[in-house]
């Protein structure tokens, strides 16, 4: 029964804006150690419901729970620290550092106090700074862009964006990560060989969520899928059922019948 | 050395770590103007504690620093996370109302103000010995999670919480530490000088250190280091006739500094390319 | 006589940012009614092409007509204003004001039928009348490209210019905007589409030009290169 | 209550001069995203344009025009090095913070060395005007009646130009985003230039009723309101019109009674005091950033 | 006093003020400093030699200030200046150490004591000085019962304004509730309103000139008649009163230490020249004192034999030193008067009143 544990449990979450439903009655479980594709149409409420998740808005009802503790209303930096890690759909990297540095900055809860460390353990900030850095290398390494380390973000195009960020992400050692249209604006090698990393991570052990409206991505990595439309919880279910959908079939993909 | 050598390096250390601590909470897109309140308070206290009663340097200076982060940490419980100007007029405010403050305390010298204080004959000494510690403190919160985090934060906030930053709690760290430098700088500035007037602590200090954090360079620390010397300078290199109009010359160096060079004199980029010398463009 | 059928020339166009070469001598032409596709792997050039004949990345080398007429340094409102109207990629939109604002701000060089206009944006895009009220820094990534494309379309321009109109928007939205895209064409306006998603490219286009590495690789008519090998290889996937 | 109803009414007048400044200074945040923090110096500048002109010729119409026109020119001058710092990407709303104190050392140390020896400069007497109303020690002159009907009016139409002209708005777009607004085929310099002059327009008229209400200006005058001008508009929310317009008469009343009810040296501190423990509590300003 | 003189040229340094705030005072004392080394050196200079006088800005910037300082005090026999306030708080302490005389003859009392001998104070004991002047102007105007004074908080002022409260009180004045005028004010009207609120006979003005003559406007406008009972005080007779106030001012009565229409060939040539370089305009209160220091200077050169040695530096300073502190029956461009230990003796305070735009002069208080 181990397989079957849930990491993340969302029940009866809702979040308006205002007069607009953005997310409606949403009940998701995500199994541990899966990869969980997210979908629906423009608007549906997918990046909401990730920063809802990752606590950045407050939920205006329900209640979500991680690794069976309840998150809801915790501050975000409260929970990234518990072991939610996340990408944006147009995450910004900081222009005037270099990529090494940019994912670097992604391991901040695990790294010594400098004020702490400069007046108490002065010998061994050296050697958690190069700690940090070898991951960040081998973080590189695994995204495949270790010969980017060097280079300032500023100089990147949208796609080695996509892929700093998700290294950013996941330096923090994440049990759960949360990708939003990581392959937004890839062309289709590109899309493959994010595929592949997605799952290189999910064999680390870590659950992924994945945003897409990449069609020939979702439906062949994910384990099981969730399907939205209008802040409702459509359909549910492995790839091969979601394609059936009739729902989502007109709902997503436009097709009548 | 002579005494015009001791002055000028005195005060452009002094303005060294007056830069470094304006230069901290801009790490995270704040300027934190509070800092000249912070000194003039704690320079007037060190001046006070020593000539009346009679307290030694070094507890004087321990205080000191203690006070510039009582106060910072005070006000970041409010502005510790504030956006950039909500932070500037919190400091403009305070440095004005500071000012007056000492202006209507009689026993403080009032407008007259205050005369004679005893202390260390060689101040250099001490202020550069401090200026290294405070920069090897400074390089260190640079080149850790909390140099990167401010980064991260100076871009988008929202990212930086989904790094796991607690934006509100770095905000006070930096402005704490960049507080407790400013009490550190107003009493030495106090045992350098020797006295103190309200008008020491005016708007126009602000502006000067605007000038040294801008144009040095904001992204890096080693800026402030180079355009104090400079700005300090500038009146002792020229002739008294141009060197009349360095008010104006600060002003026009600010603009030029944002108009060609908007990220100072010295940039990362370039301490970048210094250290590493082959190339770094990677073609695919 | 062969000038006359060209909607717009682009000859020997180099772009540069420093020392990185974006678009090497690119030659282009697109004729009256034409709706031409440029498709290529990321950074081979699009965006910065098509940024260039708006005049927005100033040209390094070469020359731009539109209509006849050399644009090549003018300055974009004239050229919006001569009949250009760029769609960029991600979301270029006015954040901080109302869906409304936006399209009304699109209409800044068409000002007479502002309201007809805005009744067939509607009619495309459904959910911005919705929305109109709406702050358009708070809509969903794929709504804000609609807004984008729909303020384009505000100035009823000659030539539009499409820089990947899929990117972040639904499987259904895209064939929608593809459809949008036919029509507008079929009503007569010339379109640039610049895409990675060279398949549904190819599909709607009439001509089409592949870019690669800031050089024009290969060019023809669409329903031709959709049967090249090459092409299937390295842009729709394989078979 | 004689007395309180004239200290109301001279807190109104200095008041209208926080209003003006911060209409001006907000202006530029809404039309351009930049913090103009030399908006003072050149109002001050303008009103020793129309003290000069003044003693040239006592034609009413010259020192209006002469005084309208320098403030422009500065606001346009002006214009290249703010428009130097906006990239198509976007303003760097700091660098103008930082260019514009730059600007404001180099405008206020060039009054203080070279002109009149420095020293203040007053205007004539019949140029200021006389009393329009007394009653006892509550009187109403005529530049303090002009001052705030300015502010008032000033307030009343940039209001209706942003946020209800098509030009409007076209200020705003280009503030917000250029990318986008060059996409629309928005004229940008054409357009920008309009909004400066605009500006500087609004700068020459404040120029001539503090020249009423004043009766003179110093070198140091425009570091005097700097600060409170952007006090005040941080205070009400950066770029908050109708904001500006209720803060600033506030600040004005609050310092009067101040100096009336209190002490003068400390009327100071207690208004900045008000306004720090306010933004203290709201960092976002009384009534919400508009920008 | 055999000995020869060593140096070409008598260079004296001046520190002054000449950019910033306050540098329309700057440019008067140097213009006066500059004319008394003129009139010197036409007459043949001293001991033979002439005098230069060397400008120096400070500002009113203190880092800028002590690093002039430090830089003459290895090589100047003696230093004028600096003026500001803030500056002589910064920069005389550096004079002091070495062993420099500076004389800081634009400011009161106040700051001169805190550095005897080192330097001397140009004005009387301000408790001294100044309440017979007050009470002479309260003698003048018997009717007079109570005065409201209003004070701004600056350097030196505030005892200022209580040795005026004390002249007033012993002439029998009732002295209402101050009224304080912020540094940074730019409206007067509330102040004047909280004078007024109290129902004042008269009115003193310990604020900056500026301010002064904004005050009186602003009173005039609410309807004060008898301007002979507003007082202006020393520092503010400045020539910014008198631009800022034009008309209004007439009938004012003010306080200083000059007078203007003095019958003497010497002031009077001064005046014209002051005028006439400065666009008509009378010379201020304090454009004299910097005239006088030079010609003392110059007296404590001649008297005691200064060589300007480079090897007897230290000594030659203290000669001047003392020769000033103590200097007898010295005739200054105003008036002859004595020093006792650096503070002077029998130096006069003139009361004026204004009319028809002339100081007219009323009363005089030693
Ligand atoms: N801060 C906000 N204020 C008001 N409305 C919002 C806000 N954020 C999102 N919305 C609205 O909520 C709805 C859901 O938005 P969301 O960004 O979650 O969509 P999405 O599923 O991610 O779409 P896409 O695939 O296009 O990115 C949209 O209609 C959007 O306009
Ligand atoms: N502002 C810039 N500064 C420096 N280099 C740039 C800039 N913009 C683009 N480039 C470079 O120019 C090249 C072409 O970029 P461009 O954006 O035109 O490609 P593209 O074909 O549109 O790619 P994509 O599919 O990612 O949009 C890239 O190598 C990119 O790194
Ligand atoms: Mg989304
Ligand atoms: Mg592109």
């Amino acid at each position: 029964m181990e397989e079957e544990m849930a990491i993340l449990e969302v029940k009866n979450l809702c979040k308006s804006f205002g007069g607009l439903q953005a997310l409606k009655n949403i009940d998701i479980e995500i199994q541990k150690n899966k990869i969980h594709g997210l979908i629906g149409p423009n608007g549906a409420g997918k990046s909401t419901f990730f920063n809802v998740v990752s606590g950045l808005y407050p939920p205006t009802d329900g209640n979500i729970y991680f690794k069976s503790k309840e998150i809801t209303n915790l501050p975000a930096e409260e929970i990234t620290r518990m072991g939610i890690s996340r990408t944006f759909q147009a995450g910004k990297l900081v222009p005037n550092l270099t990529v090494l540095d940019n994912v670097m900055s992604g391991k901040y809860h695990i790294s010594p106090n400098p004020v702490k460390s400069f007046f108490f353990q002065p010998s061994q900030f050296k050697n958690q700074e190069k700690d940090i850095k070898t991951s960040a290398l081998e973080m590189l390494k695994f995204i495949g862009i270790s010969d980017f380390a060097e280079r300032w973000t500023s100089e990147l195009v949208w796609v080695e964006r996509q892929l700093v960020q998700i290294a950013r992400a996941l330096i923090s050692s994440p049990d759960l990560l949360m990708l939003d249209e990581p392959t937004s604006g890839m062309g289709i090698d590109e899309s493959k060989a994010v595929m592949d990393i997605i799952r290189r991570i999910r064999n680390m052990g870590i659950t992924v969520i994945v945003v897409s409206h990449d069609m020939n991505l979702i439906p062949e990595i994910s384990d099981r899928i969730t399907v939205l439309d209008f802040g409702n919880k459509i359909s549910e279910g492995s790839p091969e059922q979601i394609q059936k959908d009739p729902r989502v079939l007109e709902a997503y993909l436009g097709e009548n019948k | 050395m002579s005494e015009v050598t001791y002055y000028f390096l005195g005060f452009a250390g002094i303005y060294v770590l007056m830069g470094w601590a304006l230069y901290l909470p801009y790490r995270v897109g704040q300027l934190n103007f509070l800092i000249v309140a912070c000194m003039a308070i704690t320079a007037y206290f060190g001046g006070f504690a020593a000539r009346e009663w009679g307290w030694p340097f070094i507890v004087i200076l321990i205080i000191g620093i203690l006070f510039g982060a009582t106060i910072a940490f005070i006000f970041s419980l409010a502005i510790g996370d504030a956006p950039c100007f909500t932070v500037v007029i919190v400091g403009l405010t305070s440095v004005f109302i500071v000012k007056t403050v000492i202006e209507n305390w009689r026993t403080l010298g009032g407008t007259i103000g205050f005369f004679h204080i005893p202390g260390p004959n060689n101040m250099l000494a001490i202020i550069y010995s401090l200026l290294f510690l405070v920069g090897l403190l400074v390089f260190r919160i640079d080149h850790s999670r909390w140099g990167r985090a401010a980064s991260v934060v100076f871009i988008d906030r929202d990212v930086a919480v989904t790094l796991g930053v607690d934006i509100k709690k770095l905000g006070m760290f930096f402005q704490i530490i960049s507080c407790s430098i400013a009490g550190m700088a107003g009493i030495l500035d106090a045992f350098l000088v020797k006295s103190l007037s309200p008008e020491f602590f005016t708007f126009s200090m602000i502006g000067y250190l605007m000038c040294i954090l801008f144009v040095g360079g904001y992204t890096t620390m080693w800026g402030v280091i180079l355009s104090a010397f400079f700005l300090q300078g500038i009146p002792l290199m020229f002739p008294s006739n141009i060197a009349s109009w360095r008010l104006v010359i600060y002003g026009a160096l600010l603009v030029i500094i944002i108009l060609l060079r908007p990220e100072g004199l010295i940039t990362r980029k370039m301490l970048w390319s210094i250290k590493i010398k082959s190339p770094r463009y990677i073609t695919n | 006589m062969e000038k006359i059928n060209n909607i717009l020339e682009i000859c020997n166009l180099s772009i540069a940012y420093g020392p990185i070469k974006a678009v090497k001598e690119v030659n282009l032409e697109i004729n009256h009614g034409e709706f031409v596709a440029l498709i290529g792997a990321n950074g081979a050039g699009k965006s910065s092409l098509l940024k260039s004949i708006l005049g927005i990345n100033k040209a390094e080398k070469g020359s731009i007509f539109f209509l006849g007429q050399d644009i090549t340094r003018k300055p974009t409102d004239k050229i919006v204003s001569s009949g250009l109207s760029l769609i960029p990629e991600g979301h270029v939109i006015f954040s901080s004001m109302s869906v409304l604002e936006n399209l009304q701000l699109g209409a800044y060089q068409n000002l007479a039928d502002f309201e007809e206009n805005l009744k067939r944006i509607f009619d495309y895009f459904p959910v911005l009348k919705d929305r109109s009220s709406q702050i358009a820094g708070t809509l969903s990534g794929g709504e804000q490209q609609m807004l984008s494309m729909g303020r384009a379309l505000m100035s009823k321009p000659k030539l539009i210019l499409v820089d990947e109109p899929s990117l972040g928007l639904a499987p259904k939205i895209v064939t929608d905007i593809f459809n949008i895209l036919t029509e507008l064409n079929k009503e007569g306006y010339a379109i640039l589409l610049a895409e990675q998603n060279a398949k549904k490219a190819l599909e709607g286009s009439h001509r089409c030009y592949v870019m690669k590495t800031g050089e024009i690789a290969m060019s023809g008519f669409s329903t031709d290169l959709i049967d090249d090998p090459k092409i299937r290889q390295a842009y729709l996937g394989g078979n | 209550m004689e007395i309180f109803i004239a200290q109301l009414i001279s807190g109104l007048a200095l008041g209208s001069i926080y209003v003006l400044l911060v209409t001006g200074f907000n202006l530029m945040l809404l039309v351009a995203k930049i913090i103009q923090f030399a908006y003072p110096q050149i109002v001050v500048v303008s009103m020793y344009t129309c003290w000069w002109v003044l003693k040239l010729t006592g034609n009413k119409l010259i020192i209006i025009l002469a005084g309208v026109s320098v403030s422009i020119i500065l606001s346009l001058l002006s214009e290249p090095i703010f428009r130097k710092i906006s990239s198509i990407e976007g303003v760097d709303i700091n660098a103008s913070f930082i260019a514009s104190m730059g600007i404001a050392m180099i405008m206020m140390d060039i009054m203080s060395h070279s002109i009149n020896y420095g020293f203040p400069v007053a205007f004539s007497p019949d140029w200021v005007g006389g009393n329009i109303f007394g009653y006892g020690l509550i009187t109403v002159s005529k530049g303090q009646l002009f001052a705030l009907l300015g502010g008032i009016i000033a307030v009343l139409i940039f209001f209706f130009l942003l946020y209800h002209t098509n030009q409007g708005r076209f200020f705003r777009a280009i503030a917000e985003n250029r990318f986008a607004a060059c996409l629309v085929g928005i004229p940008i310099i054409k357009t920008s230039i309009f909004s400066y002059l605009i500006v500087g327009i609004l700068g020459g008229f404040s120029a001539i009723l503090f020249s009423m209400l004043i009766g003179s200006a110093s070198p140091w005058l425009g570091e005097f309101v700097a600060l409170k001008m952007l006090a005040v508009s941080i205070v009400a929310g950066l770029g908050n019109l109708q904001g500006g317009l209720v803060c600033g008469l506030l600040l004005g009343i609050i310092e009067a009674m101040a100096i009336g009810y209190f002490s003068g040296s400390w009327s100071n501190v207690i208004a900045f005091a008000v306004m720090l423990i306010v933004v203290l509590m709201k960092p976002g300003g009384l009534f919400g950033i508009k920008i | 006093f055999g000995q020869e003189v060593k140096v070409s040229e008598w260079n004296i340094p001046f520190l002054n003020t000449i950019t910033g705030p306050i540098a329309s005072i700057g440019e008067y004392m140097s213009w006066s400093a500059n004319r008394a080394a003129e009139e010197i050196n036409a007459a043949g200079g001293v001991r033979g030699v002439p005098i230069k006088i060397e400008i120096i800005d400070t500002g009113v910037d203190k880092d800028k200030a002590m690093e002039e300082m430090a830089k003459l005090v290895d090589s100047a026999l003696v230093v004028m200046g600096p003026v500001p306030e803030a500056c002589i708080m910064a920069a005389v302490p550096i004079a002091v150490k070495a062993g420099l005389f500076s004389m800081v003859s634009s400011t009161s009392y106040e700051y001169a004591v805190e550095y005897f001998p080192w330097t001397l104070s140009w004005y009387p004991i301000t408790e001294e000085k100044l309440p017979p002047i007050t009470a002479a102007w309260a003698k003048l105007h018997p009717d007079m019962k109570t005065v409201v004074q209003f004070v701004e908080n600056w350097a030196a002022w505030p005892p200022m304004a209580e040795a005026h409260a004390v002249g007033l009180e012993s002439a029998g004045v009732k002295m209402l509730s101050q009224v304080d005028v912020p540094t940074d004010a730019i409206m007067f009207e509330p102040l004047v309103l909280k004078a007024l609120a109290q129902k004042p006979d008269g009115i003193m003005l310990t604020c900056n000139s500026e301010k002064a003559a904004k005050i009186i406007i602003e009173l005039v406008k609410k309807g004060w008649t008898d301007k002979s009972k507003i007082l202006v005080f020393s520092s503010a007779d400045d020539t910014a009163l008198y631009t800022t106030g034009g008309d209004s001012l007439e009938g004012i009565s003010i306080y200083n230490y000059i007078d203007l229409n003095l019958d003497d060939p010497r002031w009077q040539a001064f005046r014209e020249a002051y005028k006439k370089d400065h666009n008509g305009i009378e010379p201020a209160s304090l454009s004299t004192n910097y005239y006088d220091s030079v010609y003392m200077i110059k007296e404590a050169i001649e008297n005691t034999g200064v060589t300007g040695d480079p090897a007897k530096l230290a000594e030659e300073r203290i000669k001047i030193r003392d020769y000033c502190r103590n200097v007898k029956g010295f005739k200054g461009i105003q008036l002859t008067w004595d020093m006792t230990d650096g503070v002077p003796t029998g130096k006069g305070t003139f009361l004026f009143e204004i009319e028809n735009g002339e100081k007219v002069f009323k009363a005089m208080a030693k």
